[in-house]
């Protein structure tokens, strides 16, 4: 089977790889970018840990073809903090022990700054609505919920 | 496997009808990826249609109603706020498949192709009288959305064929429409029961009614006797007890690992009124 | 208030410092099972059994080999032979002999240049089978018809005349049990069933592996205990467990499904096959539901007898587990070990049964067994208390076990906070909350032993004064945290100056895994030992330097110091300083501790939860959610607390949705997230937590292991929440909507 | 003597008792000293018991023990 030639945007960098026409984005960003960040769960789109913004949309970049990359700009958990500083949502996942495994992290963050970006100040319930795609099999949520509204208030500049 | 990515859906279709083996048509992936992955379907061509211009567009058509691009995700549909006032009941099913991520790319014709009985949009859809243009090697037709599935994962498209958009038809004065399913989670389930309800009122009278059922018989169903059960009342308990007794009677429902039969009859008989008197409250708010 | 004479005055002990891989697990940077790749790697796939129960009679992997790039196929012919017990067990359960025992039992695995083309080649190896009988539920095993799994497999345990598939049996208790049930004014008996369900880790199982013809092997592997992995691949293996050097990746969740093998020995005998490239076997989550280690199937039945004031006078309890093909994994002993152990009971009887069962072999969850039998007592306690008109949580007080009194499985319990913990809950405003109409208010306690094991830590002063401390625990949600803290704390420096590693099987002596809610308490216990010894060297280093005694000398704020003014005066002298010239005052210095540490706390906890359930769908929403657990001393307080609402989570779900659902041809049905129910963000409120502070008096620090407990009080509380909410009462798990409905509309019609 | 409260389960291995007693200072030698006057309990101890001191579960065999220690043997208990 010959291969598909993808020139894509990851992260503000320009890449390219050769995808299979088979080999899912999660496939080609873990394999062939060392992007390995991303996680997978479950492969159907169940779980949200492969969470990625592909031209700005929150998508699981395991229902995503590696060859449907091209042209497009991709945003992964590596491109969420600026260089040394992190985004308040990571801050605000450790302050808060948001995180126990850690393993559906990457998904949840990616999730929740696209929630914020369009929602700045969302309720408990849209939250966890909006972050309903996104399995954590350790926390309960409870913590992941409050670190994200506190996410939402820092950025928001209300405390 | 070969990877096309056609630029005009006369294209698309003449890839498709030139195919010897197994073909898919890819827009939201949702599902085509799913099975892929699974090794369920292995298509030996896969025809990404997304690169077709106006597939993102949602128009009014010149009767007033709406034309839906094949390539419209969920999260998209959403934001539009004409579609979503005119057919709030088409948009909630959307809505329901799937977690904010499938939105994002998940689309009305794939959820209708995929040939689901449990598909959430396609119930509103067929209660909302929805049409698909469709492209093909005999030349363009228009199918009513409840022609399409023809039983689990199989739909009526002949080979070669390819859908094109999706037609709403005008909303028109006094009109509701509401879906309902019911998931043991409150999400990221697939529908254990589907209902959608779309009628019309003059004052309290109901003067027309469609409802679909889904995930009770192989396929996803448009009942009449069910919407006759109401057409010429004000949705009061009598009339609701005929609806509810009347979507059960329609619903031949299985067993599996989803529900059992007795509970998916239930649960039709008491989300057919819920969605009826949804319905019901928004012909009243619906003034144009 | 202090509960005992241990300090409670701490400088970090208590506090929230933010833990230490936290950045790395923001940022993606934290490695886990399949983010490593090796050079010359290949990738594997495996192939699966599609029926329960079938005899192997031929495999054929000659198309697959035929593949370009196909490095090697295995099957059973592979591995040695002779093995016994449960060796045995895990190298039939990585690779199918004779039989596939289980629909997804493995029975061959490829190894190719990329994943892709492993996954094609395993499609093309044909396997022929016999399909024989199969039995998946418990009650039909144990029946004379039933199919026979293994003739042969019951141990001594078992009474003559029992049908072959009943593998153990237990039976304890102590009293008269006879007298207890006359002495009581009711006496109810009732049966129970749960389904088996999975720990549901996010992180699917994945590991590389290499290994020479020479027996010596590498593995990078999600496990919660590297030296487990090492033993068993070995054994299933035939190598030498110190030739295999097993390296923890960071752990995407465990819950005691991850103490165990499954396909790892695939990944070292495909690379030994193929000359020794690294070989790459991650598993799907199809794969991990069907062929990893769900928890058992339980079939219970319960016998209590109580006086009108709620006095518990009898108990008896037998319960039938199956784990799957195999014996010895269904966690029957543990169920019956804590059926009745939140009470003090004067007359109590359990009987047990292990049943084989065509089903993946059960391995641990969090509290194995406690939940089930959690499920059937304290839903019959709250019954008994409803028809007596009694207050269940006072009850529970009435009957609490307490310091002092025997144990139902025994012995006399120690120091136990379930008295407290009661207390604390019953004082709750949540309980205070009025509930509306279709809602109901549920409670139940829950216990679990928890475990020390064996354990090694090693601790090193750095040059500059800082301090790593090597560790054999996988940190599987904040240990990292509690350990630095506990090691900082008896060091008397900051938290930030110490490192703690998770290592390989080369860096310290054997260490048993993350399990039994050990790693704060065992690491911990061992990490101070360490830290003590390491304190000694340097008043000792320092004493030397200012020619005193070394007794004179005593540690204070993370320096040395003269003890008393009969020493000596001299200024303090730092960590920092002695490390900076430790070379030149006798070398390295170091602590070490190697226990199988005793001293165990059992942790007790109740949980109250409210429901909302809708009459016409059976559909259960938690409306608000209560976690009361002591934590002996709770280190790091958030993440106990997150312990405690993780547990209650995986519990709610237990008790509502979550099941393995099987068709008639005894394959599973769900082996996908989207129909394997775990709850999600959307189904449920904030689990609000107290935590109840009763130290245990064999920890340094007082600690309590926190992790197991949480998850057996929710299946019983959700149950009586939902008999208060609908008069109805469920009696097997899951409280799904149709069964929530069905027993709604039997009731109504009366 | 010091008194082994066995599981009664085991009654059958052991002359129809559940409490057995025994000399020893060890729970090594005690354990020994079990299986030497009821044979049968041999299989029950290799397939792996838990021993409870005074409610702490032991796994040092060399612990040592005294005529006023409760000592139980109860199922093997595995944790998550």
């Amino acid at each position: 089977m010959s291969k598909i030639h993808v020139s894509t945007t990851v992260n503000g960098d320009a890449v390219e790889f050769l995808a299979d026409p088979r080999d899912t984005l999660l496939d080609c960003l873990r394999d062939q970018l060392g992007l390995t960040g991303t996680k997978e769960g479950c492969g159907t789109g169940d779980c949200g840990a492969c969470s990625v913004q592909l031209d700005g949309v929150l998508v699981c970049s395991c229902l995503v073809l590696g060859a449907e990359a091209e042209g497009k700009t991709v945003a992964t958990v590596e491109g969420l903090s600026n260089g040394p500083d992190l985004h308040p949502l990571q801050r605000k996942f450790i302050e808060h022990a948001a995180l126990q495994c850690g393993f559906c992290t990457p998904g949840i963050l990616v999730a929740a700054n696209a929630l914020l970006t369009q929602n700045p100040d969302p309720t408990e319930v849209e939250v966890r609505y909006w972050l309903a795609g996104n399995l954590c099999r350790c926390t309960g949520y409870d913590k992941i919920i409050r670190a994200v509204m506190d996410a939402g208030a820092e950025m928001r500049g209300t405390h | 496997m070969r990877f096309h990515t056609p630029k005009t859906f006369e294209q698309a279709a003449a890839i498709a009808a030139g195919a010897s083996g197994l073909t898919r048509f890819l827009a939201g992936g949702t599902d085509v990826l799913v099975q892929l992955r699974a090794a369920i379907v292995t298509p030996d061509d896969l025809i990404d249609l997304k690169h077709i211009p106006g597939v993102k567009d949602i128009a009014r058509t010149t009767e007033g109603g709406w034309r839906i691009g094949i390539a419209v995700s969920g999260a998209e549909l959403g934001r539009h706020a004409g579609v979503c006032a005119d057919w709030p009941g088409v948009v909630e099913g959307m809505q329901l498949v799937g977690s904010t991520q499938v939105q994002g790319r998940a689309t009305l014709v794939g959820n209708l192709c995929n040939g689901s009985p449990a598909a959430d949009s396609v119930p509103g859809m067929m209660a909302a009288g929805a049409m698909v243009s469709v492209i093909g090697p005999q030349g363009n037709r228009a199918v009513a959305v409840e022609d399409i599935p023809a039983g689990p994962s199989r739909t009526t498209l002949l080979p070669g064929e390819v859908i094109t958009a999706i037609i709403l038809p005008p909303r028109g004065a006094h009109g509701g429409d509401a879906y309902l399913r019911f998931i043991p989670r409150t999400e990221m389930d697939i529908a254990v029961v589907g209902v959608a309800v779309n009628l019309r009122r003059d004052g309290a009278r109901i003067i027309e009614a469609r409802i679909a059922l889904g995930a009770v018989a192989p396929k996803i169903l448009l009942v009449p006797a069910a919407a006759q059960a109401i057409i010429g009342t004000a949705l009061d308990a009598v009339a609701l007890a005929a609806l509810s007794a009347a979507a059960i009677a329609a619903s031949t429902p299985i067993s599996d690992k989803r529900g059992t039969a007795t509970f998916r009859k239930d649960i039709v008989g008491v989300l057919v009124q819920r969605a009826a008197r949804i319905a019901y409250t928004r012909a009243e708010g619906a003034s144009a | 208030m202090p509960k005992d004479d241990l300090k409670t005055a701490y400088r970090l002990v208590g506090t929230r410092p933010n833990r230490p891989d936290g950045l790395d697990k923001v940022t993606g940077r934290a490695r886990y099972g399949a983010d490593i790749s090796a050079p010359g790697m290949l990738h594997a796939a495996v192939v699966r059994s599609p029926h329960a129960h079938a005899r192997i009679i031929r495999i054929d992997a000659s198309k697959a080999l035929a593949l370009d790039g196909v490095k090697a196929v295995i099957t059973r012919a592979d591995f040695p032979t002779g093995l016994t017990g449960e060796d045995w067990n895990l190298q039939e359960n990585t690779l199918a002999g004779d039989v596939a025992l289980y629909d997804g039992h493995a029975v061959a695995a490829v190894a190719a240049t990329s994943k892709l083309l492993a996954q094609d080649a395993a499609r093309l190896v044909e396997v022929e089978y016999e399909v024989l009988p199969h039995v998946i539920d418990v009650d039909a095993a144990m029946q004379p018809d039933a199919p026979v799994i293994r003739a042969g497999t019951a141990d001594h345990s078992v009474p003559e005349g029992m049908h072959p598939n009943v593998v153990k049996y237990i039976e304890f208790g102590h009293g008269d049990l006879e007298a207890g049930f006359a002495e009581a004014d009711l006496v109810r008996a009732q049966s129970y069933k749960t389904e088996a369900t999975h720990q549901g880790y996010i992180e699917p199982h994945a590991c590389l592996g290499q290994m020479g013809a020479d027996g010596k092997g590498e593995m990078w592997v999600c496990t919660q205990g590297q030296w487990y992995i090492r033993r068993m691949c070995s054994a299933v293996l035939g190598t030498e467990a110190s030739q295999l050097r097993v390296t923890p990746s960071e752990i995407g969740g465990g819950f005691g499904g991850k103490t165990t093998i499954f396909m790892e020995p695939l990944a070292l005998a495909l690379s030994r096959k193929a000359g020794g490239r690294p070989v790459k076997l991650v598993m799907s989550r199809a794969e991990v539901l069907r062929a990893t280690g769900p928890t058992a199937s339980a079939s219970m039945d319960v016998k209590m007898g109580m006086k009108v004031d709620g006095t518990i006078t009898a108990a008896s309890v037998n319960f039938r587990m199956q784990g799957g093909a195999f014996i010895g994994s269904s966690p029957v002993g543990e169920a019956l070990s804590c059926a009745l152990a939140c009470y003090t009971v004067p007359a109590v009887f359990h009987q047990g049964y292990e049943v084989l069962a065509n089903r993946p072999k059960a391995a641990a969850y969090r509290a194995p067994g406690s939940p089930m039998a959690a499920f059937a007592v304290e839903s019959l306690l709250d019954e008994m208390c409803h028809e007596l008109g009694l207050d269940p949580l006072a009850v529970r007080l009435k009957n609490a076990a307490r310091e002092g009194a025997k144990a139902s499985y025994g012995p006399t319990y120690n120091r136990i906070g379930l008295v407290e913990t009661l207390e604390a809950t019953m004082a709750h405003a949540n309980l205070k909350v009025p509930l509306g109409p279709n809602q109901g208010r549920g409670a139940a306690a829950g216990f679990w032993f928890n475990h020390g094991g064996e354990t090694s830590v090693s601790l090193a002063i750095g040059e500059d004064g800082t301090v790593t401390v090597s560790v054999g625990t996988p940190d599987v949600g904040g240990s990292r945290a509690s350990l630095g803290m506990m090691t900082a704390e008896t060091l008397g420096i900051a938290y930030e100056s110490v490192r703690v590693n998770i290592v390989e099987t080369g860096a310290l002596g054997v260490n048993e895994p993350t399990h039994g809610s050990r790693a704060t308490f065992a690491s911990g216990l061992a990490a101070v030992e360490a830290a003590k010894q390491a304190i000694a060297q340097m008043c000792a280093r320092a004493a030397a330097e200012w020619g005193i005694d070394a007794e004179a000398v005593e540690w204070l704020d993370g320096a040395a110091v003269p003890a008393g003014p009969n020493a000596g005066k001299f200024p303090p002298m730092s960590i920092a300083e002695i490390g900076a010239k430790m070379g030149s005052t006798g070398g390295p210095i170091s602590g070490h501790h190697e226990v199988t540490a005793g001293g165990v706390g059992a942790s007790f906890g109740a949980h109250v939860v409210d429901v909302e359930v809708d009459p016409e769908t059976g559909r259960t929403t938690v409306l608000r959610y209560l976690v009361v657990q002591d934590a002996g001393r709770a280190i790091h307080p958030a993440y106990v607390e997150g312990q405690y609402q993780g547990g209650a989570v995986q519990g709610i779900g237990w008790a509502l949705n979550e099941e393995y659902v099987y068709g008639a041809d005894g394959r599973l049905q769900n082996a996908v997230f989207l129909d394997y129910r775990i709850p999600v963000a959307s189904d449920l409120p904030m689990i609000d937590t107290v935590i109840v502070e009763v130290p245990n008096p064999g920890h340094p620090y007082g600690v309590r292991g926190v992790g197991e407990t949480g998850i057996t009080p929710p299946l019983p509380a959700l149950a009586n929440a939902i008999a208060a909410a609908t008069g109805v009462r469920l009696r097997s798990l899951p409280m799904s909507p149709p069964k929530v409905l069905a027993a709604i509309k039997a009731n109504a019609r009366g | 003597m010091v008194e082994i409260n066995l599981w009664s389960g085991l009654r059958r291995f052991a002359g129809d008792q559940t409490v057995i007693s025994v000399s020893g200072s060890t729970v090594r030698e005690i354990l020994d000293a079990l299986v030497k006057a009821h044979p049968a309990l041999l299989q029950v101890i290799k397939a792996g018991v838990s021993v409870s001191l005074n409610g702490q579960i032991v796994t040092n065999m060399s612990t040592a023990v005294d005529p006023l220690d409760e000592i139980y043997l109860i199922q093997r208990i595995k944790g998550g």
